[in-house]
């Protein structure tokens, strides 16, 4: 079965095509039924390569099917070629096993919706492109994924587009992807120009056996990079993200979290080849990384909507990944990767089971005790916060501490003090989360008629799937002190990625693990302090300062207080980033060169005014520069 | 090889606009499609003596027909859009109050210019060419008899049309001053030779370039374009916005492409046409941009189209030019064709709101018409997107990066009002009820050739790409 | 005497397309027309072409102005005046018209400047010219036919009385 | 003694641009029409002079063709004029603005 491998991404691409034209059609029990089979086919044959791949012997190449001659003639070729390697495995079960349990979530979120059908036609085409993307094995045809999974993304973003805000998110994350997405195809451009063609082990080869200048090695590098900051939402291109969250949330779970946002992670390691000859593109690709990780996670500090925390804290993980890539320690940050998919897709799902129960309430204002309402979301959701701060012996403890790991072992200390105060800052807004959702006072304002009630079990099974491999995922890549042959996912990866930077002492993980084991649990008791022990803290601040504590008498005076305390030291600076960068510059560029744009296209309307004397004016003033031109 | 048979497909395609104008007048039936039949299978049989000519090198009049692989080619294109034209008009004349005879005969007359114009390197056939063209064109756009947009359209082109041929000709007159030949090669001689060109030859081939531009559309020349092509009927916009640009872009191509390799040359010419592609690609994206009518968008997507074009031709890449030409053709064609498809009887429905919920009452166009847009976008895996990605590659290639730089954040922005019409057709409800008449199997066929082409071309270009490469090796 | 001639000839050319722009009488604009053109003709007569002279004079003054001057007639356009064109517009199209004019002699300085023209070769006699209208210039002389087939149809089914119109 | 071809040259291109400028002032289709014609002709006066100055005799002949493009030109430019007064009633350019923006 393994030789059909290259079926893995046309199956979902033939079912999207078949709900695309007859959806209207199909019965909604029929349609989910569909949707939902394609993408379990997938995955049938993903684990069947999966398993093929494993038995082969060390060294030997993965999978690789042309399909047929793309581009053939002329100065490059590219076929249409599926290649299925390690790496590719990695990403293939991740895009197909999370994705199948988000349809299957879906069948039941979105049973209601009128557009049914359209949107299981768009999440079916999205795992079309994905797996497109991760499948490719050569940069032309990952960027025709690239570019399919951006047009979903903006289809599904603006979902329910007759909300203006979901309509105008689209636009945003459509306008500022096609930003970065125009640097790659540049990227591209320049790599097909020099190297002479596109397949990766060319230009991995390429790169790495010096062919290439290095001023070009790293131009190219960094435009690709900035295509990945685009999709993967890093600073600077991240704005798009926290809008995204317009869309239905297991949207937001399986695009938004889970697959497409780490595309960006995937192509860099892809390229590992590239980025590991080209020193000061790993170095933009780690900085980046870092202050995306800080920087977000302090964002996700002072959010009230659930879903953007949860937004924030996947660019901040995102980060995390480039941190790790940029070290070196490729193989750390595809862990993160592998680890995030899944307890960022349950906290997503999660989340979206209180929304649901809530009947669409997401201010964490006005959540509150609904631990007894929702017995099955609420444990898994709290392994997914305790798996994401890096509480020992859960999946993202190890990836992590893999990152962290890498970034000493590579001799760059600031970037590893950045990634554990970051670490620091996870475990703080996730509890703040989990605290302000689950515990204390029911804050909620249901209608009458209204009741909290649990998920039904095609919402919940999902959950409890992901919550599993949430705990357990991190058990393939355990650290050095297990043993030597411990870490099985870099060893596994080692034929598909560059190796990471040198092994540590085992005294020296073990201080470090230790270190980040501190900085999580640090986290969970501030936010603990903060959160739990409400009574206490504020009163006793209040009577310290009584003039303080008028000002704070608010229904939320602990946001408040909390605020004037513990955040605006620490957040204050970030808030002034975003306050500068983001709304001025990113949303005024935006906006700016939507009206610079608009005011071109206003000014040039004013020119085609309908007169044709205006036309020949034109002509001739275009004449007599071109004639003058040629003359001088 | 010098022989008579070099003039068969011209001969073909004159003898069928005879033949259809002449049935015509003789007809009394109300039904006037057989007309139509006669005038495609013109087209055909023409289609059927280029092919028998590839690879033969045929030549008459002395050199000034010349059947070179790259002139059949274009021919072969030529061909294909004036059936194009010829199936979306049989049912449209009698909707939209047009004379098909008419029509018939003048899409092929104009088909007729436009084959002169390839085939030859003298200027002075390359003028009378693109004059036939031209008048014919004038009649096509205002066919419409009872439509003042129509009307006004043909105006306006025959306006501004015979006013940048007045330029034509004195630009003739200083180039046979500076050579005392009108003859391409003649003129080249000295440029080529890196002695330069006289400025009288310059300034002679600027007024011919300005009168060329403004044929294809190009940027500060262009202004013409949208209103012609919106007030013109749909299969003639069809005709307009490929025909005479195709037929520019080749002329152009034959004769710049040796004086660009001369670096003096280049270096004037070159950064002058750079300017214009540039102005070109904005100015057709950024006005396209506000647009409530699709197909006046889709004018100025022609426009800006023109722009990427030029840019193929800067680069002196031939494949890339013409095999934009061709994917164009058919996208252009594709997209324009449902919007033809968008009518009944007396009406046409071309607004934005028109198309609002098109996706849920007519699937199957919505589905096509999104094909199209996506392609002309440039999105993977259309052809669009290979076409555009060989003349960027093209250009980064030869080193012209900055203007590569441009035209990838042209199309940046074209996307943005292409991917509108889908949202509108898919995410919009419909406001008023836009009953189309189905019944026209023609246009159908139509729609359908150009999807096939779009999809064909995305995915397997190589046999289309080996031929135009093989086609070119010999001539340039 | 020649001197005088074209002298007497360009200003006349001139004048009457200055007339032209001037005036705002239709009519008086296509008499202007012929003028200028039967003008041209004298012009061509004094740069050997006597036979481009002829068709000029039977043709262009003759045919195609008069054709003008019946569209006016139909048209009954002496009621229209002609709205002025602004001032500030009127001095930009000067300027760029010089510019233009600079830019044409500027082109053309070393082609003609100092050149006594070929008197012998210039080919007044007709029948060389039948000869290369039929050799050299036969594809030319055939496309000329479709030109004016099209420009027949095109006029016909425009301008032609129809059913439906 | 007979005026070199520089004079018939300046001519032309004086006529040329007498014509451009005709184009510009002139405000009904059919004036504006008559300019082009005056552009064309300057384009044949400038064809002659430079034939002349060249030696070539097939300048008159080019100069045929000109004058037969200008007159298909007529032929249709005045249908169109026709078609245009008939659903105006006016032939000023300035009424042709339904498409614009």
């Amino acid at each position: 079965m393994a030789e059909l491998f290259w079926l893995i991404p046309l199956i979902p691409g033939a079912s999207a095509l078949l709900l695309v034209l007859f959806g209207a059609k199909l019965s909604r029990r029929w349609v989910a039924w569909q949707a939902c089979s394609a993408v379990f086919l997938s995955f049938l044959l993903s684990s069947a390569a999966f398993a093929h791949l494993v038995r082969l012997p060390p060294g030997a190449p993965g999978l690789t099917k042309t399909l047929f001659a793309w581009i053939s003639s002329g100065p490059f070729t590219s076929p249409i070629a599926f290649a299925f390697d390690h790496l590719t495995a990695v990403m293939t079960l991740v895009v197909t096993g999370v994705g199948l349990l988000i349809h299957v979530y879906s069948t039941a979120y979105m049973a209601e919706d009128r557009s049914h059908a359209r949107y299981f036609a768009h999440l079916n085409l999205f795992t079309f492109f994905m797996l497109v993307l991760v499948m490719a094995s050569d940069l032309v045809l990952m960027f025709v994924g690239w570019e399919g999974v951006g047009l979903c993304s903006y289809l599904l973003i603006g979902f329910w587009f007759e909300r203006p805000a979901a309509a105008k998110a689209g636009m945003k994350a459509f306008v500022v992807n096609r930003v970065g997405d125009a640097a790659f195809i540049l990227g591209i451009l320049f790599l097909l120009a020099n190297v002479g063609g596109s397949s990766f082990s060319l230009i991995n080869k390429a790169a790495g056996g010096g062919l290439l200048p290095s001023g070009l090695m790293t131009l190219v590098a960094i435009l690709l990079f900035i295509g990945a900051t685009g999709k993967s939402a890093q600073i600077p291109l991240y704005v798009w993200l926290p809008d995204a969250m317009e869309g239905p949330t297991p949207v937001s779970a399986l695009i938004h979290a889970a697959t497409m946002v780490t595309a960006g992670v995937y192509m860099v390691c892809r390229l590992s080849g590239l980025y590991a000859a080209s020193g000061p593109a790993s170095t933009v690709v780690a900085w980046i990384g870092a202050a995306t990780a800080l920087f977000a996670a302090a964002m996700a500090l002072v959010q009230n909507d659930i879903k953007k925390v949860l937004a924030y804290s996947t660019i901040s993980q995102i980060g995390y990944m480039f941190l790790g890539c940029g070290v070196g320690a490729y193989a750390a940050g595809m862990f993160h990767l592998v680890t995030h998919a899944f307890f960022k897709s349950l906290l997503f799902l999660a989340a979206g089971s209180v929304i649901h129960a809530l009947a669409g309430e997401q201010d964490m204002r006005r959540m509150g005790g609904l631990r007894k309402h929702l017995p099955v979301t609420f444990p898994v959701f709290l392994v997914g916060a305790l798996a994401i701060s890096g509480v020992p012996f859960l999946s993202g403890f190890f990836s992590k501490d893999a990152i962290l790991t890498g970034a000493f072992a590579g001799g760059q200390y600031a970037l590893w003090g950045a990634g554990l105060l970051g670490a620091v800052l996870t475990a703080f807004y996730m509890f703040r989360l989990v605290y302000m959702t689950f515990y204390g006072k029911e804050r909620t304002a249901m209608e009458p008629g209204h009741s909290i009630h649990e998920s039904p079990r095609a919402m919940t099974i999902p959950l409890v799937i992901l919550a599993a491999f949430s705990a357990l995922a991190g058990y393939v890549g355990l650290p050095v002190f297990f043993g030597e042959k411990a870490d099985l996912f870099g060893r596994y990866l080692a034929s598909s990625v560059k190796s990471g930077s040198p092994h540590l002492a085992v005294p020296t993980e073990g201080l470090l693990v230790l270190l980040a084991t501190a900085s999580a649990l640090l986290g969970i008791a501030l936010a603990f302090v903060f959160y739990r022990r409400t009574p206490a803290l504020p009163s006793r601040l209040a009577s310290r300062f009584p003039g303080v504590y008028r000002l704070l008498v608010g229904k939320y005076y602990i946001d408040e207080v909390y605020d004037a305390v513990v955040v605006r030291p620490l957040v204050r600076g970030a808030e002034k980033v975003y306050e500068r960068f983001d709304l001025k510059v990113i949303d005024g560029a935006l906006n700016g060169s939507a009206a610079a744009a608009g005011l071109a296209g206003k000014g040039l309307n004013f020119l085609q005014s309908g007169l044709v004397r205006d036309y020949a004016l034109a002509f001739l003033i275009g004449a007599i520069t071109f004639l003058g031109f040629l003359l001088l | 090889m010098t022989t008579f048979m070099a003039l068969a497909p011209l001969l073909t395609v004159v003898f069928g606009a005879l033949v259809v104008l002449l049935l015509e007048a003789f007809m009394k039936r109300a039904n006037r499609e057989p007309l139509g039949y006669v005038a495609a299978l013109a087209l055909l049989a023409a289609g059927f003596f280029v092919i028998r000519s590839w690879n033969r090198d045929l030549d008459y009049f002395g050199g000034r027909l010349v059947l070179d692989r790259f002139s059949l080619l274009l021919i072969a294109l030529f061909v294909i859009l004036g059936l194009f034209v010829l199936l979306m008009g049989l049912k449209y004349a009698a909707r939209q109050g047009m004379n098909l005879g008419e029509f018939c005969g003048l899409v092929l007359l104009a088909v007729a210019g436009l084959m002169i114009m390839v085939s030859s390197t003298d200027w002075l056939v390359v003028f009378l060419g693109l004059e036939v063209l031209s008048v014919a064109s004038y009649a096509l756009s205002g066919l419409k008899k009872t439509d003042r947009t129509s009307s006004e359209a043909a105006a306006k082109y025959f306006l501004m049309g015979s006013f940048a041929g007045a330029f034509f000709v004195f630009g003739l007159a200083l180039v046979f001053g500076t050579s005392g030949s009108l003859d391409f090669s003649t003129l080249l001689a000295g440029g080529v030779s890196g002695a330069g060109l006289a400025p009288a030859g310059a300034v002679g081939l600027g007024l011919i370039l300005a009168a060329l531009s403004f044929k294809i559309a190009i940027a500060p020349f262009h202004m013409w374009a949208p209103d012609v092509y919106e007030g013109a009927p749909t299969p003639v916009t069809v005709f307009l916005t490929v025909g005479p640009k195709a037929a520019g872009l080749a002329v152009l191509f034959r004769l710049l492409v040796p004086l660009l390799r001369n670096e003096p040359f280049a270096a004037v010419f070159g950064s002058a046409l750079s300017l214009m592609a540039v102005l070109t690609m904005f100015a057709g994206n950024l006005a396209a941009l506000r647009q409530r009518s699709v197909k006046r968008m889709l004018a100025y997507s022609s426009i800006a189209h023109s722009g990427y074009l030029i840019v193929a031709v800067i680069a002196g890449d031939g494949p890339s030019l013409v095999f934009y030409l061709v994917v164009y053709l058919f996208m252009n064609a594709g997209a324009f064709s449902v919007l033809a498809a968008m009518s009944r009887k007396g009406v046409e429905y071309t607004a934005l709101d028109d198309f609002a919920g098109l996706g849920r009452r007519y699937p199957w166009l919505a589905a096509c018409l999104s094909v199209f847009l996506l392609s002309l976008a440039g999105f993977p895996p259309t052809a669009g997107f290979l076409a555009k990605f060989y003349v960027f590659s093209g250009a980064v290639r030869e080193g012209h990066v900055a203007l590569a730089v441009a035209a990838v954040l042209a199309s940046l922005i074209s996307v943005a009002y292409y991917l509108k019409v889908i949202v509108f057709m898919y995410m919009k409800e419909d406001q008023g009820e836009a009953a189309i008449d189905q019944e026209n199997p023609a246009l159908y066929l139509v729609i359908f050739l150009c999807l096939f082409g779009v999809v064909q071309l995305g995915l397997w270009p190589g046999n289309l790409l080996a031929l135009i490469r093989q086609a070119l090796s010999a001539a340039f | 005497m020649a001197w005088a001639v074209f002298l007497i000839l360009s200003f006349l050319c001139i004048g009457s397309v200055a007339a032209m722009i001037l005036s705002r009488n239709q009519a008086h604009n296509a008499l202007f027309l012929v003028l200028s053109f039967s003008s041209l003709g004298g012009l061509f007569g004094l740069l050997d072409a006597p036979f481009a002279a002829a068709v000029q004079v039977l043709v262009y003054a003759g045919a195609i102005m008069v054709l003008f001057l019946f569209a006016i007639m139909m048209f009954n356009l002496r009621g229209e005046l002609p709205v002025r064109v602004k001032k500030t517009r009127l001095a930009f199209t000067v300027g760029l018209g010089t510019i233009l004019l600079a830019e044409l002699l500027l082109a053309g300085r070393k082609l003609v400047l100092g050149s006594p023209g070929a008197a012998s070769a210039a080919g007044g006699d007709t029948a060389r010219l039948g000869h290369f209208l039929f050799s050299d210039y036969l594809y030319a002389f055939e496309i000329t036919s479709l030109l004016i087939l099209a420009a027949l149809v095109g006029a016909l089914a425009l301008a032609g009385k129809r059913e439906g119109s | 003694m007979i005026p070199p071809p520089a004079a018939f040259f300046i001519l032309a291109a004086v006529l040329f641009v007498l014509g451009v400028l005709a184009f510009f002032v002139k405000k009904d289709l059919l004036t504006q029409f008559m300019a082009v014609e005056v552009m064309l002709n300057a384009g044949n006066l400038a064809f002659l002079a430079l034939a002349k100055s060249l030696g070539k005799a097939e300048g008159q002949v080019i100069v045929l063709f000109v004058i037969t493009v200008a007159a298909a030109e007529a032929v249709i430019g005045l249908a169109i004029i026709v078609l245009i007064f008939r659903q105006r009633k006016t032939v000023q350019t300035d009424e042709l603005k339904d498409l614009k923006g």
